[in-house]
C-alpha cells in the first residue's frame, strides 16, 4: 500500500532532475498516474490494510507513530480523483508542449499529498499532508507567473491559516484525547462532549474552519475566483475538481459522525444548531457563490465560484445528517470531480486555442471547436443538474434529504443556488461558444487528439454516470457499510431517498429523453427543408453594421449579462464583502509593516525604546 | 581533559599573531576552527562526558572552571562548524582586523560555552560584542559604522545590567559558580531572585534578539558582509541560546523546577516572545532587501525559541531545540543563497533576483526549503519543533495560549513574504552569467538535505536533543554533581 | 401577374399548405409612412383583422407579408429591400396608397423613390392616400384568395430577375453610402452583398 | 414498441390539447378585448403554415436546440400523471419534473443564442432571470405541500386529495395556491411577466430569428409547456382527476385563470418583476409553508 505514495514522491524527484525533457516528465506524469488508478483498483475491498512507521518523537507523553490505512471513504474519493486526474494527465501532454513551467514535479507532489490524505491512518499524518499540499499548490499555481502572485498569495495566506487552525485543533484533540488516530478520536471526541463543552466546540470549529478554508465555504469562498484566473489551465482543472474537495473528506469521515452522534436539543424539530450551522454555511456559499459567478466576465472567475456553491450544496447535504443525505453529498463529491474536470479541461482548450478568458471577448467557438464545445455544454447540463446527465442525481438525493428533515430554508436556498447556475451556466454557453465569431479567431482549430480525447472521455463519464449511477453508488455503498452506516445497496440505475414512493430510474428517465429526442426530430424532419444563411445575416431592424464599420462580433450580448438583476444586488454587495474584509487584513499588516522597518533603521529611536523596554520589563517583573 | 582550555587560548594567541601574518591569515584562520571542530569532535568521541577542569588547579567553586556537558559539548559543535562554513563564504581577501576580530570571536562564544563561571560567562559575552562591533563596522562605511556604534551602545547598557545582576549575585549568594549558585539558589527570597533574573535576562535578550532589545539586528545584519551576518547568525545567536538555556533552566531554576513555575519572569519572557514574533514578522512583510528579510525572520525565530523555553514544559522544550536546528541550518542556507544570489543581481533586492532560480535551481530549491522549515512546514525540520511548542503551549494557562495564536498568525505571515522570495527566484528574468564558487552552490544543498533529512526521520536527532532535556532535567545529578563531587 | 398562375396540377398537400397559409398571415408592418396610423384600428376591436389569423410580427424571420406603409425614402429603401431579403419564402409585399406607385405628394423630391415595384416585387397595391382600414383589409383579403389560387408568386419574380431589380437598387442606393463608419465598409459592402439573397 | 406508441401517443396529445388551448386563449383575449377573435383552431393553421414554410437557420446548433427544447418538454410531460395514466409507469417525481423541464429552457435559449441576434440574448438571459424569480416562491408552496403529504411524487399528492373538492389542496391551502398561480403566470411567461419576449422592445427575444419550422417547433415547445405546468398545477391543487376529459377541464380552468390575468395587465420591467415575485407570491407562499409547518 506504501508504494502509491511512493511512486508520485519518486516521480517527483526523477522528473525533477529531468525538468528540461518536457515530454518525458509528462509522460512519467501519464505513467505514474496509471500506476496509482491501477494500485487503488487493486486495494479495493482489502479494508484491513495499515502501514504503521513508529518514531521516538515523543509528544504528550507518548511516542508518535504515523500510520495509513486503506479506509473504504478514503478509497472512494482516491480512486474516482486518480480517474480524473488520469485524464486531466492525458489532457496535460498535448496542453503542455508550448508552455513555458512545468508544474509536473510540484503537481506529482500534490498528488502525493492527496493520497496521504485519503490514506492517512492519524491526524499527525494528516496534517503533514495537508499543509505539504498548500504550499505545493501555491508554486504549482504562480508557476513562476509574475502576475499570478496576488492570487496565489491570497491563497497561501489562507491555506496557512487554515494549516494553523487544524494544527490547534489536532493538538488538542490528541491532548484531551490522548490519541491521534482518526477514528478512535472521534469517538473519544463524542465522549469529551459530556466533559468539556468548550473544548469539544473549540476543536470542532477550529476543525471546521481548516476543511472550510480549503474546501471554500462561505466566509472563505474567495480564494478559488482569485487562483483559478491566474493558473495554469490543466493544473486548475485539477483543482477545482479534485482539490477543493479535500475539505470535504475529514468532514465526512471525521466531524459528519461526530455531530451526527450528539444528543443536542432539536431546534423546529428539524436538527441541532450544529446542523444548522453547518447548513447555513453551505446555504450561504451555495447562495453567494451562484450569485457571484452570475456576475463575472472572466470564465474561469465564473466556474470557480460555480465550484464554490457546488460545496455549499455537499455541506448541505451533510447538514441534514440523514444517511440519503450523505449518500448524495459523497455522490455529489465525484459528480462534481467529473463534471467541473470537464468544464475546466473545455476552458483551458479554448484558453489553449485562443489565449483568452474574458468571456466578452470569445464567441461563435462553437464552429471551430465543436468538441470542445459539445464537452462544455455536458459539462453545463451536468452542472445544473438535468437528468440525463450524471449532476443530478446527487442533487436530487440531498433535496430529498433536506425536504425529508424538514429543514425549509436550506433547500430553498439550494433550490435558488441550482436555478442560478442555470443563469451563469447559460451565459458561459453562449458567451463563449455561441453568438458570431470574433474576426481575429477565424483562423481558430480544433485542439489535437491528445486533448479532444481527454474531453470525450469526460462526456462518456458524465453519461455513465448520469444514467447508471450504480458505477459510483455501489462502491459508495460498500464504503459506507464498511464504515458502519446502514444504507440499502442499491440498484445500477436506480436512485432512492426515505420518501414515500421515492425512487428514480435514471434508466427509465434516459429512454424517455431518449424518446422525446426521436418524437422531436421526427417533428423536425417533418418540417419544410431549411436553409443555412451567414452567422452575421441577423435582423438589424434592417440596417446593416458592416456598413457602419461595426465588426458581427460587437452583436454578442455578454458583457453585463445580468446587469438589471445586478443592479439589485449592487447594494448589497457594495456594502457587505469578505474579500474585502479579508484583504484589509492583509493591506493593514503591510501598512504596519515600513513602521516597524522604520523602527529597526533608525539609532535615536532605538535607544529610547530600548531604555523603555528596560524600564518595563522590570517593572514587569515587580508587579506581575 | 585539561586540554579543553586550548579551544579558548588558541584563537586568542592566533587573534594575537594574525596581526602580524598579513596573507596567511586565511590559512591560519582555517587551520584554528578545523583544530576547534576537529577538538570537539575529539571531546564528543572520547566518552568521558561529563568533565569539569578546574583552570589553574584551583576547584570549584572558587576558581574558574570548564564544564563539558552533553549541552555544552553540542552547543560546541553548532559554534564550531558554524565557524567553518562562515570561513568559506570569504572568497576575497580580508584585512587582518578582520581576522584578529574572528579569532576572539571564535575564542569568546567557545569560552561562553564551556565556561562554568557567572563571570567568566560575561566577560566571554563583552569579549563576544567587542570582536562583533569591529566585525560589523568592518566595511568601514557610513552604514557599517553606525550599525556597529548602535550594537555597541546597546550591548554596553546591557553588560551594565548584567554586571550589576552577577554583583548581586555575589553579594546574596557569595559565589559565582553556576554549580554553586544553582545548588543554592533556594536559600534566595523571591525578590532578589527576581530582580537578579531581570537584570541578567535583559542583558541576554540583547544577544537572543528579542524586542526590545533586538534594534540593532537588522542594521547590523544589512551593514555586514555575508561572512559576518553568518557569525551573527552561526556563532553568536547559537551562543546566546546556549547562555539561555543554562543561566534560564540550569542556573536558576530551583530544585530543577522550570522556569515558568518558579517566578512570574516566565510570563513577561512570553510576552515578549511573542511581541518579538509578531513585530519581526509583520517588520518582514513588506522588506524588498532579502538581507534585512532574513535579520527579521531570524528575530522571529528566537522569539519562538525562547516562548518554547518560557513555557516549563520539556516537551516544549525539546520544540525548543528542534527550532534552534532548524533555524540553524536554515539561515545558514538562506544567507549563502542571499549572498550568492545578490552577487548576481548586483543587489540586495529580491525583486531582482527574478530568474535565477530556473538558472540555479539547486540554490533556490535550498532556500524554499530552508524558508518551509522555518514556516514550520511537515516534512522539514522545523515542524517538529512547531508541534512540540503548539502542542504543549496549548496545555498552558491564557497566556500561553495567546501566544500560539500568535505565533501561529505569523507564521502565515511568514509563508506568505518567504514563499514570494522563492516564487520570485522562480519567476522569468534577465540574468547575467556570473561564475560561483562551487562550494557556495553545493553548501546550501548538503545543509538543505540535513533539514530534510531531520524533518523527515525526526529520530536522528530527537535522541540527542533527549540526552540534553535529561541533563536539564536532572540538573544537580548531571550538573552540580560533576562540578561539585564534595556534595 | 397572369404569367405567375400555377400551371401544373396542384396536390391536396398544396392546397392544404396554402390554406394554412391562407389563414394566417402574419405581417410585417414596416411603419415608413402615414399609412402606419391606419393599422391600429384595424388589429383593435372596430375592424379586428385578427379574426382572419392576420397578427403583426415583430421580425422578418416570422412574418409572411411585408406593408409597406406610405413614400419610401432611399435611405428607407434601403432597410426594406435588407428586411424584404431577410424574410423567408413565401413572402408577399403589400404596398400603401398611391406613394409607393408614383410617388404621390413626393413625386418630384430628389430623395424619395416614385415606384417601389422596380425595386421590389409588389404582390398587391392598396389605393387611396391614404387607404382606409376597410381598403387594408379589402387588400389582405384579396391576398389570402391569390395564395389560396396559388398566384402571389412575386418573390419567385424577384430571385428570377434578380439583376432588374438590382441594377434598380443600385442606380439609386449609391446615393446613400454611409459618411460614418471605416473608409472600407464600401468595398465590405459590395463583397458582401451577396451573401443576402435568400 | 408500444411503449414508443404510448409516447409518442402522449406527446400527440399534449401537442394537441396544448395547441388548443393556444387557440382558446386568444379567442378569450379577443372576447375581452371587444373582438371576434380567431377561430379556435387557429393555432393549428399557426403551426400548419410554420412548417410549410421554408425556413432559415444559421447553424447547427439552432437545429440541435429546437429538438432538445421539444424533447425536454415531451420527456418532462411524460412524467406528468394525467388523470393518474403515464406513458411508462413510473415515480412522478416532482424534483425530477423540476429538473426536466429545464432541459427544455436550455434547448430554446441555446438555439435562440446561437442565432447571434443580441435581441435573442436579452430575451434569454431575461428569461433565465425570470426563471430564478419565479422558481422560488413555485417550490416553496410545492415544499409545503411534500412535507404536508410526506411524499415528493406528484400522483401520490394528487390521490392524497381523492373524494371531493373540500379535499383539495387548492382549498385546503388556499394561499399557496394563490402563490402558485401567480408564479404560474411567470412560468407560462404571460402578462405581466413577459419581459423575455416583449416584441415591441427585444422584437419577441429569443424567437427573433426563429421562422419557418424552427417557430413551428417553438409553438409546440410551449403548447407542450402549456400542458406540463398546467398538469402540475391541476395534480397539485386540483386533486388529479378521475379521467381524462375532466384533466383537460381543470387544466383549462387553470389556463383560463392565466388567460384572464394576461388579457388585462400591461408588462413589468424584468428586474420589476423579479422583486414582484420575490415579495408577494413568496411571502404568500412562506405564511402558507409556515402554516403547514407548524
Amino acid at each position: 500500500m506504501v508504494e502509491i505514495l511512493l511512486v508520485p514522491l519518486i516521480t517527483a524527484f526523477i522528473s525533477d532532475i529531468f525538468i528540461k525533457n518536457k515530454r518525458l516528465v509528462w509522460f512519467l506524469f501519464l505513467i505514474s498516474n496509471g500506476y496509482i488508478l491501477y494500485k487503488l483498483y487493486s486495494l479495493y475491498g482489502k479494508w484491513d490494510l495499515t502501514y504503521i512507521l513508529n518514531t521516538d518523537y515523543q509528544i504528550f507523553g507518548a511516542k508518535l507513530s504515523l500510520g495509513l490505512s486503506n479506509n473504504p471513504l478514503g478509497w472512494y474519493f482516491a480512486f474516482f480523483s486518480a480517474v480524473v486526474t488520469l485524464v486531466i494527465a492525458i489532457f496535460s501532454i498535448g496542453f503542455n508542449t508550448n508552455s513555458k513551467g512545468n508544474v509536473a514535479p510540484i503537481w506529482m507532489l500534490i498528488i502525493f499529498a492527496n493520497l496521504g490524505i485519503f490514506y492517512a491512518a492519524d491526524w499527525i499524518t494528516f496534517f503533514m499532508m495537508w499543509e505539504l499540499m498548500g504550499w505545493t499548490s501555491f508554486f504549482a499555481i504562480t508557476n513562476g507567473n509574475t502576475k499570478a502572485l496576488d492570487g496565489a498569495k491570497y491563497y497561501l495566506a489562507l491555506s496557512l491559516l487554515g494549516g494553523s487552525s487544524m494544527l490547534i485543533a489536532i493538538l488538542l484533540l490528541g491532548a484531551y484525547t490522548k490519541t491521534f488516530i482518526i477514528i478512535t478520536s472521534a469517538y473519544r471526541l463524542i465522549q469529551l462532549f459530556n466533559l468539556a463543552e468548550g473544548v469539544f466546540t473549540t476543536i470542532l470549529l477550529l476543525f471546521i474552519m481548516a476543511f472550510f478554508i480549503k474546501s471554500a465555504i462561505f466566509p472563505f469562498y474567495m480564494w478559488p475566483s482569485k487562483v483559478y484566473a491566474v493558473g495554469p489551465e490543466d493544473y486548475i482543472a485539477f483543482m477545482s475538481s479534485v482539490m477543493i474537495k479535500y475539505g470535504i473528506y475529514p468532514m465526512a469521515i471525521f466531524i459528519v459522525p461526530v455531530i451526527g452522534n450528539l444528543q443536542l436539543p432539536k431546534i423546529f424539530n428539524a436538527g441541532n444548531w450544529m446542523q444548522y450551522f453547518i447548513g447555513y454555511l453551505g446555504a450561504l456559499s451555495a447562495v453567494v457563490g451562484t450569485l457571484l459567478a452570475m456576475f463575472q466576465t472572466d470564465m474561469k472567475k465564473l466556474f470557480a465560484y460555480s465550484s464554490v456553491a457546488n460545496m455549499g450544496y455537499i455541506l448541505l447535504g451533510f447538514a441534514s445528517m440523514s444517511i440519503v443525505g450523505f449518500e448524495g453529498s459523497l455522490f455529489h463529491v465525484v459528480n462534481h470531480i467529473v463534471l467541473k474536470a470537464a468544464i475546466f479541461l473545455s476552458l483551458a482548450a479554448v484558453v489553449y486555442r485562443t489565449g483568452e478568458s474574458e468571456m466578452h471577448k470569445l464567441g461563435g467557438l462553437v464552429y471551430k471547436m465543436p468538441i470542445t464545445f459539445l464537452t462544455f455544454l455536458f459539462g453545463i447540463i451536468a452542472a445544473a443538474g438535468i437528468p440525463p446527465l450524471n449532476g443530478f442525481g446527487s442533487k436530487w438525493m440531498i433535496i430529498q434529504a433536506l425536504m425529508e428533515k424538514k429543514m425549509v430554508v436550506l433547500v430553498i436556498s439550494m433550490v435558488f443556488a441550482s436555478t442560478g447556475a442555470f443563469m451563469y451556466l447559460f451565459r458561459a454557453l453562449v458567451s463563449i461558444f455561441l453568438g458570431q465569431l470574433p474576426e481575429r479567431y477565424k483562423d481558430v482549430k480544433e485542439v489535437p487528439y491528445t486533448m479532444s480525447i481527454p474531453m470525450i472521455i469526460m462526456m462518456g463519464l458524465m453519461l455513465l454516470i448520469g444514467v447508471v449511477p450504480g458505477v459510483v453508488m455501489k462502491p459508495l455503498t460498500i464504503a459506507l457499510d464498511a464504515l458502519g452506516y446502514k444504507v440499502d445497496i442499491a440498484t445500477w440505475t436506480t436512485l432512492s431517498s426515505s420518501f414515500k414512493n421515492a425512487t428514480i430510474d435514471l434508466k427509465i428517465v434516459f429512454y424517455m429523453f431518449a424518446m422525446g429526442i426521436v418524437v422531436a426530430a421526427l417533428m423536425y424532419l417533418f418540417g419544410n427543408k431549411s436553409e443555412t444563411i451567414p452567422q452575421h445575416d441577423n435582423y438589424t431592424a434592417g440596417e446593416n453594421p458592416i456598413e457602419w464599420g461595426v465588426d458581427a462580433d460587437k452583436f454578442n450580448y455578454s458583457y453585463s449579462f445580468y446587469q438589471p438583476f445586478k443592479e439589485m444586488f449592487d447594494p448589497l454587495f457594495e456594502r457587505i464583502s469578505i474579500d474585502r474584509f479579508f484583504s484589509s487584513i492583509g493591506k493593514n499588516f503591510e501598512y504596519i509593516s515600513p513602521t516597524i522597518q522604520g523602527l529597526y533603521k533608525r539609532g535615536e529611536g532605538a535607544v529610547l525604546l530600548f531604555s523603555i523596554g528596560v524600564l518595563l520589563f522590570i517593572l514587569g517583573g515587580w508587579i506581575l | 581533559m585539561n586540554s579543553i582550555v586550548f579551544l579558548v587560548v588558541i584563537p586568542i594567541i592566533a587573534a594575537f599573531l594574525s596581526l602580524f601574518l598579513g596573507k596567511v591569515n586565511k590559512l591560519i584562520a582555517y587551520i584554528v576552527t578545523i583544530f576547534n571542530l576537529s577538538f570537539s569532535i575529539v571531546v564528543l568521541v572520547s566518552g568521558k562526558i561529563p568533565f569539569n577542569v578546574a583552570i589553574g588547579g584551583w576547584r570549584a567553586p572558587y576558581g574558574i572552571n570548564f564544564v563539558v556537558s552533553d549541552i555544552t559539548i553540542f552547543f560546541l559543535l553548532l559554534i564550531n562548524v558554524a565557524a567553518v562554513l562562515s570561513l568559506t563564504t570569504i572568497k576575497e581577501h580580508m584585512e587582518y582586523q578582520f581576522y584578529a576580530f574572528y579569532f576572539i570571536l571564535l575564542a569568546a562564544t567557545n569560552g561562553m560555552v564551556l565556561t562554568g563561571d557567572i563571570f567568566n560567562f560575561y566577560l566571554f559575552t563583552e569579549l563576544t560584542t567587542f570582536a562583533i562591533g569591529g566585525l560589523v563596522a568592518y566595511k568601514r562605511d557610513r552604514l557599517a559604522t553606525g550599525a556597529s556604534l548602535k550594537y555597541l551602545i546597546l550591548s554596553s547598557t546591557a553588560s551594565t545590567f548584567s554586571l550589576a545582576a552577577i554583583g548581586l549575585i555575589y553579594k546574596t549568594l557569595g559565589t559565582l559558580n553556576f554549580a554553586d549558585i544553582a545548588s543554592k539558589i533556594s536559600n534566595l527570597n523571591k525578590a532578589s531572585l527576581s530582580l537578579i533574573l531581570i537584570l541578567f535576562i535583559s542583558s541576554m535578550l540583547v544577544e537572543l534578539k528579542i524586542f526590545p532589545f533586538n534594534i540593532w539586528v537588522v542594521k547590523a545584519y544589512d551593514a555586514s558582509i555575508p561572512a559576518v551576518n553568518l557569525f551573527l547568525h552561526g556563532m553568536v545567536s547559537t551562543a546566546g541560546v546556549y547562555g539561555a538555556i543554562r543561566i534560564l533552566l540550569m542556573v536558576f531554576s530551583k530544585n530543577s523546577i522550570m522556569l515558568s513555575q518558579s517566578s512570574n519572569i516566565a510570563n513577561i519572557l512570553i510576552l515578549l516572545a511573542f511581541i518579538t514574533v509578531i513585530i519581526s514578522e509583520i517588520g518582514a512583510l513588506t522588506e524588498k532587501n532579502l538581507i534585512k528579510v532574513l535579520a527579521f525572520s531570524s528575530m522571529a525565530q528566537l522569539g519562538i525559541f525562547l516562548f518554547g523555553i518560557s513555557l516549563g514544559n520539556y516537551e516544549a522544550l525539546k520544540g525548543a531545540f528542534y527550532i534552534v536546528i532548524s533555524n540553524y541550518f536554515a539561515k545558514f542556507v538562506m544567507f549563502i543563497v542571499a549572498k550568492n544570489y545578490s552577487v548576481i543581481a548586483g543587489s540586495r533586492n529580491y525583486e531582482d533576483m527574478k530568474g535565477l532560480g530556473r538558472k540555479y535551481p539547486g540554490l533556490a530549491i535550498a532556500f524554499t526549503i530552508s524558508a518551509l522549515s522555518l514556516m514550520g512546514m511537515p516534512f522539514f525540520a522545523g515542524f517538529w519543533g512547531k508541534l512540540s511548542i503548539v502542542g504543549n503551549a496549548l496545555l498552558m494557562d491564557k497566556i500561553a495560549i495567546i501566544g500560539v495564536i500568535i505565533i501561529l498568525i505569523s507564521s502565515v505571515i511568514e509563508g506568505v513574504y518567504y514563499l514570494r522570495i522563492s516564487h520570485t527566484f522562480f519567476s522569468d528574468g534577465n540574468i547575467q552569467d556570473t561564475k560561483l564558487s562551487r562550494i557556495n552552490c553545493v553548501l546550501p544543498i548538503i545543509l538543505a538535505a540535513v533539514i530534510l533529512i531531520i524533518g523527515i526521520y525526526p529520530n536522528s536527532i530527537e535522541n540527542i536533543i533527549w540526552t540534553m532535556i535529561n541533563e536539564i532535567q536532572n540538573t544537580p545529578e548531571k550538573y552540580i554533581q560533576v562540578i561539585l563531587p564534595l556534595k | 401577374m397572369e404569367d405567375l398562375k400555377a400551371n401544373d396540377k396542384r396536390s391536396y398537400i398544396d392546397n392544404l399548405i396554402d390554406f394554412f397559409r391562407k389563414r394566417s398571415i402574419w405581417m410585417l408592418h414596416y411603419c415608413t409612412g402615414c399609412g402606419a396610423v391606419e393599422l391600429p384600428p384595424s388589429m383593435t376591436s372596430r375592424w379586428d383583422i385578427e379574426r382572419f389569423g392576420i397578427v403583426p410580427m415583430a421580425t422578418p424571420r416570422q412574418a409572411d407579408v411585408l406593408l409597406v406603409t406610405g413614400y419610401v425614402s432611399l435611405k428607407t429603401l434601403k432597410r426594406i429591400i435588407k428586411i424584404y431579403e431577410q424574410m423567408p419564402e413565401p413572402k408577399w409585399v403589400l404596398a400603401f396608397g398611391s406613394c409607393t406607385v408614383n410617388g404621390g405628394i413626393y413625386w418630384d423630391s430628389y430623395n424619395t423613390i416614385t415606384n417601389l415595384a422596380e425595386y421590389i416585387p409588389v404582390d398587391i397595391t392598396v389605393s387611396g392616400c391614404m387607404p382606409r382600414p376597410e381598403a387594408v383589409i379589402d387588400a389582405l383579403q384579396t391576398l389570402m384568395e391569390m395564395i389560396q389560387s396559388g398566384e402571389g408568386g412575386a418573390y419567385k419574380k424577384y430571385k428570377e430577375n434578380y439583376e432588374y431589380y438590382k441594377k434598380n437598387q443600385d442606380r439609386v442606393l449609391r446615393k446613400t453610402a454611409p459618411i460614418l463608419g471605416s473608409s472600407e465598409t464600401e468595398s465590405i459592402y459590395q463583397e458582401k452583398e451577396g451573401n443576402y439573397e435568400t | 414498441m408500444i411503449a414508443a406508441i404510448r409516447v409518442f401517443g402522449y406527446s400527440l396529445f399534449a401537442i394537441f390539447i396544448g395547441l388548443l388551448f393556444m387557440g382558446i386563449g386568444r379567442k378569450i383575449i379577443a372576447r375581452i378585448q371587444l373582438r371576434l377573435g380567431p377561430p379556435f383552431y387557429q393555432a393549428f393553421l399557426d403551426v400548419g403554415k410554420l412548417f410549410a414554410r421554408k425556413s432559415i437557420t444559421h447553424n447547427f446548433v439552432m437545429d440541435l436546440g429546437m429538438i432538445m427544447s421539444l424533447a425536454g418538454l415531451l420527456s418532462t410531460m411524460l412524467f406528468v400523471p394525467v388523470a393518474g395514466h403515464m406513458a411508462i409507469k413510473t415515480s412522478s417525481n416532482l424534483i425530477l419534473i423540476i429538473y426536466l423541464m429545464a432541459i427544455g429552457h436550455l434547448g430554446m435559449a441555446m438555439a435562440a443564442a446561437a442565432s447571434g441576434n443580441p435581441n435573442a440574448t436579452i430575451g434569454v438571459s431575461r428569461a433565465l432571470t425570470m426563471m430564478l424569480g419565479y422558481e422560488i416562491p413555485f417550490f416553496t408552496v410545492m415544499l409545503g405541500l411534500i412535507i404536508f403529504n410526506g411524499t415528493s411524487s406528484l400522483e401520490l399528492i394528487a390521490q392524497s386529495q381523492a373524494g371531493g373538492i373540500l379535499n383539495w389542496n387548492m382549498v385546503k391551502f388556499p394561499l399557496g395556491f394563490l402563490a402558485a398561480e401567480i408564479a404560474l403566470q411567470a412560468i407560462m411567461g404571460e402578462k405581466p411577466f413577459d419581459a423575455m419576449v416583449a416584441p415591441a422592445e427585444i422584437a419577441s427575444g429569443p424567437m427573433v430569428e426563429l421562422g419557418g419550422k424552427y417557430l413551428g417547433l417553438a409553438f409546440l415547445t410551449h403548447a407542450v409547456s402549456i400542458f406540463v405546468e398546467t398538469g402540475i398545477m391541476v395534480n397539485l391543487f386540483m386533486g388529479g382527476a378521475s379521467n381524462v376529459f375532466t384533466f383537460v377541464l381543470k387544466q383549462f380552468e387553470i389556463y383560463l385563470i392565466t388567460i384572464l390575468i394576461e388579457a388585462v395587465f400591461p408588462r413589468f420591467r424584468i428586474e420589476q418583476a423579479v422583486k414582484f415575485l420575490w415579495t408577494v407570491p413568496m411571502s404568500i407562499a412562506v405564511v402558507q409553508l409556515a402554516i403547514i409547518l407548524l
